[in-house]
């Protein structure tokens, strides 16, 4: 059996036939369901945790390729930055799962959910894999396919609503990138993500539709990485549960435009090329002014989703931004906040979902002194607020600090203004949650939803004290190879960027 | 002189054609029609495409004006103005289509030859001696098949709208007449005759499966406008068998010019076939056409209130 | 001059004329016999042509184009029959369509109310068949003429069938549109006729030059086609003729018969006007046509409220895809782009003839199980009937050209080839129809994420219904992933060398 | 110019005068029967005046024995249509009838 | 000036009024009439072609072409006609603009 062949397919299928299976169960076999979620994503983690195992220490390359017949193949192909991504999806994934059966225990309709759930994985699986842009804009759309459902699986109106919305900017980014995909195969042909450095050898003819293609592809990854104006999808598909919106803003959606737009920076366009054609200036302008408008929206909201929603497209936005400045240690910061944001705001995520499960409560009015009634919860959401603001020994300080340096050695020291001005927003927006949390009293009386022996549900617990550990590792064990910064920075080695 | 008289039936039937579209009453304008498909055989006379006359005269003039006429009647008062203005909107356009036709055809080349001399050569390899017969039993045979499945499918259409598998169903006989029956003794051993002569002469001279079949089917309209209720005692079995026994002709021929020789329809090389396919043709022209003009609907059901 | 029999075919055991005559016979048998044979005998026949298509494919597919001289007359006396690449994918698609279509009808049409319909369906039904396949294989323009009569005929008939008045007068105003371009067509025939002196195809290709004859001619002949076909300005006959259709009808009628009428404009455009006439204006136009079609269809689709308009209209609107193809080959310079353009042509004709019928056999379950296409009566179903919603989404998925269906590859393709001939209007097409079939598309979908308690769902849908529409849309799903085995049947070109084919 | 030609013409020309007659008649006389009596009287007469005059042309037996028969058919043709006629005038029928002869 | 040239040209006059009766009219019988003169008019094309060929013989493939025309064009229009009465039994008009009268059954 060749592990190198069989082991990205594996990877894929052990949570897309699980989603298969899960459609055609019955709604009342519950424990079936949970057995299979559970073990696919366990396998799943292990797989991904082998595979490292291979790629970091044996050096293999694992790649799977098809023809098409169309003059590209289908490629999936494991490099270090899809390994982080993987590692991020399945982990969160194991746990998020965790998480889902304990909130939706007793809700109508969980077939569908786990399933799309799982095709969900699926699909950001494939993008973590995808070895060149157009295998990448296959799973690009699968995963705004089988989102769909998870967004209005509510039912309401308002679900749909939000579902609509949510369809119309996926949609029309899926149809920008495939014009930018097409455009660009047309020019250079098939394109693996190897390949980096093709469309430098590109005459100077090509360079005006080069650039057009750039802003073509930023556009369509943009929507799903909520890049302003393009974000206004995400504050309303807060309507979904809280593993959705947990799931949509940690790891699978925004994380995929942003993925992708690290990707065709970095390995289709290659950044110095990039750089070349005066594309990252603009792009970093864009990140910078979505950052600094996600955290003013923040502000003014009062629901707590829509706050974090708000967050997330600030927060994401990190990403970009330091994958518009040529400088390793934006890089790597750009690559290391894909997961440290991930971990965190899935932590955050996971704190409503039990604040509104269990209390119900969702307006930021209503949590004062929650500490008091649900201590554990609360003493996440502080430690990943933390993370947020960028405090230090927390993970969300590592990322800040490299973007930072980055712009210094970048010599674009603007940056460095927007970073503070974003961090006191963040304080800004956050801060007063957690004070009305611990210092506050409460304003009435608790009405309890859902009643348990701990103050929520241990499967509701146990996931956001899985992430929040995760976060405050990753921030004190940064120095450490395996942490994710010291991904980052062999991620980074590894597409020829050094110090 | 024979300009003149070219020209002379080419206006009329511009003229004819004119009129039955500006015509007021429906009634009017499909006898323009019967009238208009009467010059028309005038014309192919005159083109020396006497087949085409008389399958002119009995199709155009007389089984479409039964068709229309019948129609007619079952669908409104026959007097029933209509509308008719001039719409320049539409008018135009086929001024506009007319005249570029009209200009492509002065391109018509001066030294047209068309497959007349192919067909020609080739005619004595085919055991008949009329060319037209030739060319729609055997170089062209794949067409008149499949139009033999067109005649079919259109009966299997109408019983399908009628929501029937029985033609006898709508057979019942129309009021019988003194007259009608007796014009019916008269002429129906006529018609039949002429039909079966028209079919024999196919083979060496203007006539054929189509003409005698349509001959026929003029002759069975007849009977059952006259209210004769022979054709109502045909078993249903038989009835469908007649209906398809052209097409299924061909069908069998084809099949057994799968086993014989390679290529499709090849017909074996003696004239028994070709004339037994034509005979074939002949009746299930005949009784489609006739099952045609009964099959429509609500006839049954108007005639009642007589 | 009789033909000897070439060497070679003793040795092929496939036959292609069976594929004409075994549906010819089976309707025959179908007329003939009493009632309870007819469903046996449909499905009998529908069998047998789907593996003599299989068979006739893989011929075709390892010893290239075939060539048959009917009556054993060789052309221009004749009448040929040219099989290629390009027609045995229809015929294959046909197949397909045509064998799951009678499986599920013969179910559809099991209920005893349904009796009566079943009687005539089966008969007209392998006519449509027989004269499809007989299009497909067709080489002779007046040939062309009569095929498309019976094609037409036989599918009014289908389309008339349900009986109601609304069906009735659809099919009564398809059908007399269709006479109508029949008759253009004829007189096209006769402009031919009068330039050439030929019917064959082939032969009149080879000698066709321009003038006003052909240009006439050609001008006819597309409007005839193109009305037919339901291109943008005469599209209005289409949604109520397939739309008031029983399901399996409008199946039929979407998936294969506008297919049959723009399969015969490709051959005219591009074997009989191949090197003359044919200017890039009549191009462009038709491809303007296509993308304003493309547009309209897909929004008026989007503004319907019952399942079957619904897909009736998204039908307008894919097929305007295929007319782009005609500016793309005319204006491209690159014939490895063009060989691409017809690619893509055909992937989307395929696709959407498989995932048209998909859809349209689904929402006959749909209608069987709650009594109405209205699309508030999908919020029933999702949990009813879990597999007709997938059918749906599958068949939708390729309708939107999501990847990795067939309707991806058809989308891929044609962007491909519109970006690289430089025709940047073009790629409108394919971006803004993509938007627009996802907006019709999630509309009918979003409404099965809806549960409607108020009233259960009533009737039952069966086995082999819910089957048939599935392995529909699960084909054009799967037809993305058999992209190389259509190209190369596509990019090989056919010159058919008659013998004895003379030419005055 | 031989002599049977002469009379060929006379008899056509003779015949072309009685269908004028007959034309004339059905366009100006005032109701249904006057007008029937006008086209079937003197059209059968035209028609046997001109089928006496291509007689004189004719090239053989046969052919001479068919424009006869053409004649009497066109007379059995007409005097029937033109009693149908007739009838449905004098006995109007109450639903959709009407009056046609069949395709020859 | 030619017999042919005056056929062609009748025969293209008679497809182009046939075709502005079909557009014009509502009714349902006067476009099925209007549909045979189009077809009278592409018949007699064919024919005057038939004619052309210069030979004393005619050419006979327009004929049986148009012999075939004409069986194909009676059966389409009893179709046609058979479909319309249908619908005036169904609606009580004959005409194409459906008004949704009755429900479906």
């Amino acid at each position: 059996m060749n592990l190198n062949f069989w082991l990205p397919i594996l990877m894929l299928s052990s949570s897309f036939f699980t989603g298969l299976i899960i459609f055609f169960l019955k709604e009342e076999s519950t424990a079936l369901r949970t057995t299979l979620n559970l073990a696919g994503s366990i396998f799943k983690v292990f797989a991904v945790h082998f595979m490292a195992y291979r790629l970091l220490v044996l050096d293999n390359i694992h790649q799977v390729s098809f023809s098409m017949g169309l003059g590209f193949d289908f490629v999936l192909r494991v490099d270090f930055l899809s390994l982080m991504f993987l590692a991020l999806s399945s982990n969160l994934w194991l746990v998020t799962t965790i998480y889902s059966v304990g909130y939706l225990e007793g809700s109508p309709n969980r077939s569908r959910f786990f399933g799309f759930f799982s095709l969900c994985v699926t699909a950001s699986t494939g993008i973590a894999l995808a070895g060149n842009l157009i295998t990448f804009f296959i799973f690009y759309e699968f995963l705004t396919l089988v989102t769909y459902p998870l967004v209005v699986h509510r039912e309401t109106r308002e679900a749909l609503e939000a579902g609509r919305t949510y369809l119309w900017y996926t949609i029309l980014g899926g149809a920008l990138l495939f014009l930018g995909v097409v455009w660009l195969q047309v020019i250079t042909g098939p394109l693996d993500f190897v390949d980096t450095g093709a469309l430098e050898a590109l005459g100077r003819e090509y360079h005006v539709s080069l650039c057009i293609i750039f802003l073509i592809l930023v556009m369509g990854l943009g929507v799903k990485a909520a890049l302003v104006p393009l974000h206004g999808w995400l504050p309303v598909a807060m309507v979904a549960p809280a593993p959705v919106s947990a799931l949509l803003h940690a790891v699978a959606v925004v994380k995929a435009g942003a993925f992708g737009i690290v990707r065709v920076v970095f390995d289709v366009f290659g950044r110095d090329f990039a750089g070349f054609l005066g594309l990252l200036g603009p792009l970093a302008v864009a990140a910078s002014f979505t950052i600094i408008f996600g955290s003013l929206r923040a502000l003014s909201q009062t629901d707590l989703k829509k706050r974090l929603a708000y967050s997330t497209v600030s927060q994401v936005s990190y990403i970009t931004l330091g994958t518009a400045v040529i400088a390793y240690f934006s890089a790597v910061g750009a690559i290391v906040h894909l997961v440290h944001q991930g971990i965190m705001k899935i932590t955050l995520f996971f704190c409503a979902g039990n604040f509104a499960e269990t209390l119900g409560l969702h307006n930021i009015r209503d949590l004062r002194g929650v500490g008091r009634r649900m201590p554990l919860t609360a003493i996440m959401f502080t430690l990943a607020v933390f993370g947020m603001i960028g405090t230090p020994p927390m993970a969300g300080f590592i990322s800040k600090w490299y973007l930072g340096l980055g712009a210094l050695e970048g010599g674009s020291a603007w940056i460095l203004v927007i970073l503070v001005v974003s961090s006191l927003l963040n304080s800004a927006y956050f801060l007063p949650i957690v004070y009305s949390m611990w210092f506050e009293l409460p304003s009435g009386q608790w009405k309890t939803i859902r009643t348990s022996r701990f103050e929520a549900p241990l499967m509701l617990l146990v996931p956001p004290m899985f992430t929040v550990g995760a976060a405050v590792f990753a921030g004190l064990f940064a120095g450490s190879n395996w942490s994710p910064l010291g991904l980052a920075r062999q991620i980074a080695f590894g597409m020829g960027i050094y110090p | 002189m024979d300009l003149v008289f070219d020209l002379i039936i080419g206006l009329s039937l511009a003229g004819v054609s004119w009129r039955i579209v500006r015509a007021r009453e429906h009634f009017q304008a499909i006898v323009l029609f019967i009238t208009f498909g009467l010059l028309l055989s005038l014309a192919w006379t005159r083109l020396k495409s006497p087949d085409i006359a008389i399958a002119e005269a009995a199709v155009g003039a007389g089984l479409a004006g039964v068709l229309l006429m019948d129609t007619l009647g079952a669908l409104s008062s026959p007097r029933e103005r209509a509308k008719v203005v001039i719409s320049l909107k539409l008018l135009i356009p086929c001024l506009f289509l007319a005249g570029l036709m009209a200009y492509s055809i002065l391109y018509i080349p001066e030294d047209f030859q068309g497959l007349g001399i192919v067909v020609r050569e080739a005619l004595p390899q085919t055991h008949l001696e009329y060319p037209i017969t030739a060319v729609l039993l055997d170089f062209r045979g794949y067409d008149t098949w499949l139009e033999l499945g067109v005649l079919l499918v259109a009966v299997l259409g109408v019983l399908c709208i009628r929501r029937t598998d029985n033609i006898k169903g709508t057979m019942l006989p129309a009021p019988a007449e003194p007259v009608g029956s007796w014009i019916v003794k008269l002429l129906l051993p006529l018609m039949v005759l002429i039909g079966g002569y028209l079919l024999w002469l196919g083979a060496f001279a203007p006539g054929g499966a189509f003409q005698g079949g349509v001959v026929l089917a003029s002759a069975g309209v007849m009977l059952w406008q006259s209210g004769h209720p022979s054709l109502g005692l045909m078993p249903r079995l038989w009835w469908k068998i007649l209906l398809c026994s052209g097409f299924l002709s061909f069908l069998i021929l084809a099949f057994s010019s799968l086993f014989y020789t390679d290529q499709l329809l090849t017909h074996p090389a003696t004239k028994t076939w070709i004339l037994g396919v034509e005979y074939a043709a002949t009746l299930s022209i005949a009784l489609c056409l006739i099952s045609l003009v009964l099959g429509s609907p609500a006839r049954n059901h108007e005639n009642k209130g007589v | 001059m009789p033909v000897g029999a070439p060497p070679e075919r003793y040795g092929n055991i496939t036959v292609p004329e069976l594929l004409i005559l075994i549906p010819f016979t089976g309707a025959i048998l179908c007329f003939l016999f009493p009632e309870v044979l007819r469903r046996l005998t449909g499905l009998l026949s529908a069998a047998l042509i789907f593996s003599n298509s299989a068979i006739l494919t893989r011929s075709i597919f390892q010893d290239g184009a075939r060539r048959l001289h009917l009556g054993g007359w060789t052309e221009p006396l004749g009448i040929g029959m040219s099989i290629d690449g390009l027609s045995i994918l229809f015929i294959l698609l046909t197949a397909v369509v045509g064998l799951l279509v009678s499986i599920y009808s013969a179910s559809f049409f099991s209920a005893a109310q349904e009796q009566v319909l079943a009687r005539h369906f089966w008969p007209l039904w392998l006519f449509l068949w027989g004269a499809l396949n007989s299009l497909f294989f067709v080489s002779d323009i007046f040939n062309a003429y009569v095929v498309m009569e019976l094609v037409g005929i036989s599918a009014a008939a289908l389309a008339a069938l349900s009986g109601t008045s609304a069906s009735l007068t659809a099919a009564l105003r398809y059908f007399l549109l269709t006479m109508a371009g029949s008759m253009a067509f004829l007189l096209g025939v006769g402009f031919i006729y009068a330039r050439t002196g030929l019917l064959d195809m082939y032969l009149v290709g080879t000698v066709a030059d321009g003038g006003p004859l052909m240009a006439m001619a050609l001008g006819l002949m597309t409007v005839a086609l193109i009305m037919k076909t339901a291109l943008f300005p005469f599209h209005f006959w289409l949604p109520p003729a397939h739309g008031e259709a029983p399901a399996p009808v409008s199946a039929i009628l979407s998936g294969l018969v506008i297919k049959g009428s723009f399969y015969l404009l490709l051959r005219i455009w591009f074997t009989v006007f191949q090197n003359s006439t044919v200017t890039t204006h009549a191009a462009a136009l038709i491809g303007l046509l296509g993308l304003i079609a493309v547009i309209w269809g897909s929004y008026q689709a989007i503004i319907q409220t019952r399942l079957k308009l619904i897909i009736a209209y998204s039908s307008i609107g894919q097929v305007g895809y295929l007319f782009l193809l005609f500016p793309l080959i005319f204006m491209t310079p690159d014939p490895a782009w063009k060989t691409e353009a017809w690619t893509a042509c055909i992937f989307q004709a395929i696709s959407h003839g498989l995932a048209k019928a998909a859809l349209f056999l689904a929402a006959g379950n749909l209608i069987q199980a709650s009594g109405t296409d209205d699309l508030r009566s999908m919020r029933n179903i999702a949990d009813k009937l879990p597999m007709t919603t997938f059918t749906l989404a599958l068949a939708g998925v390729s309708l939107m050209g999501l990847p990795p269906s067939g309707g991806f590859v058809a989308k891929w393709m044609l962007l491909q080839s519109i970006l690289a001939s430089g025709q940047w209007w073009l790629a409108a097409a394919p971006i803004l129809g993509g938007l627009l079939t996802a907006a019709y598309v999630f509309k009918i979908l979003s409404q099965s994420f809806v549960s409607d308690d108020k009233k259960s769902c009533c009737g039952n849908v069966s086995f082999v219904m819910e089957k048939s529409a599935l392995l529909l849309a699960l084909f054009s799903i799967l037809i993305g992933f058999r992209a190389n085995e259509v190209i190369f049947l596509l990019s090989e070109p056919v010159f058919f060398i008659i013998p004895g084919g003379q030419s005055p | 110019m031989k002599i049977y030609e002469i009379l060929s013409v006379f008899f056509c020309l003779s015949g072309g005068i009685f269908f004028l007659a007959g034309t004339l008649g059905l366009i100006r006389f005032p109701d249904t029967y006057s007008r029937l009596h006008a086209l079937t009287k003197a059209d059968n007469l035209g028609l046997g005046f001109i089928v006496l005059g291509l007689i004189f042309v004719a090239g053989s037996i046969p052919e001479s024995i068919k424009l006869v028969l053409t004649w009497l058919l066109a007379m059995i043709g007409s005097s029937s249509a033109c009693y149908f006629i007739g009838n449905h005038m004098y006995h109007p029928p109450k639903a959709g009838e009407n009056e046609d002869g069949s395709g020859i | 000036m030619t017999t042919v040239i005056i056929y062609a040209l009748t025969a293209t006059t008679l497809f182009s009024v046939g075709l502005y009766g079909f557009a014009i009219h509502p009714d349902l019988i006067r476009k099925i009439v209007s549909l045979n003169i189009m077809a009278g008019g592409a018949f007699l094309f064919l024919i005057s072609l038939a004619y052309h060929t210069g030979s004393p013989e005619v050419d006979p493939v327009p004929q049986a072409m148009v012999l075939t025309g004409i069986v194909v064009t009676i059966s389409a229009t009893a179709f046609a006609l058979c479909l319309a009465r249908r619908i005036k039994e169904k609606t009580g008009q004959c005409l194409l603009e459906h008004r949704r009268k009755d429900t479906e059954t």
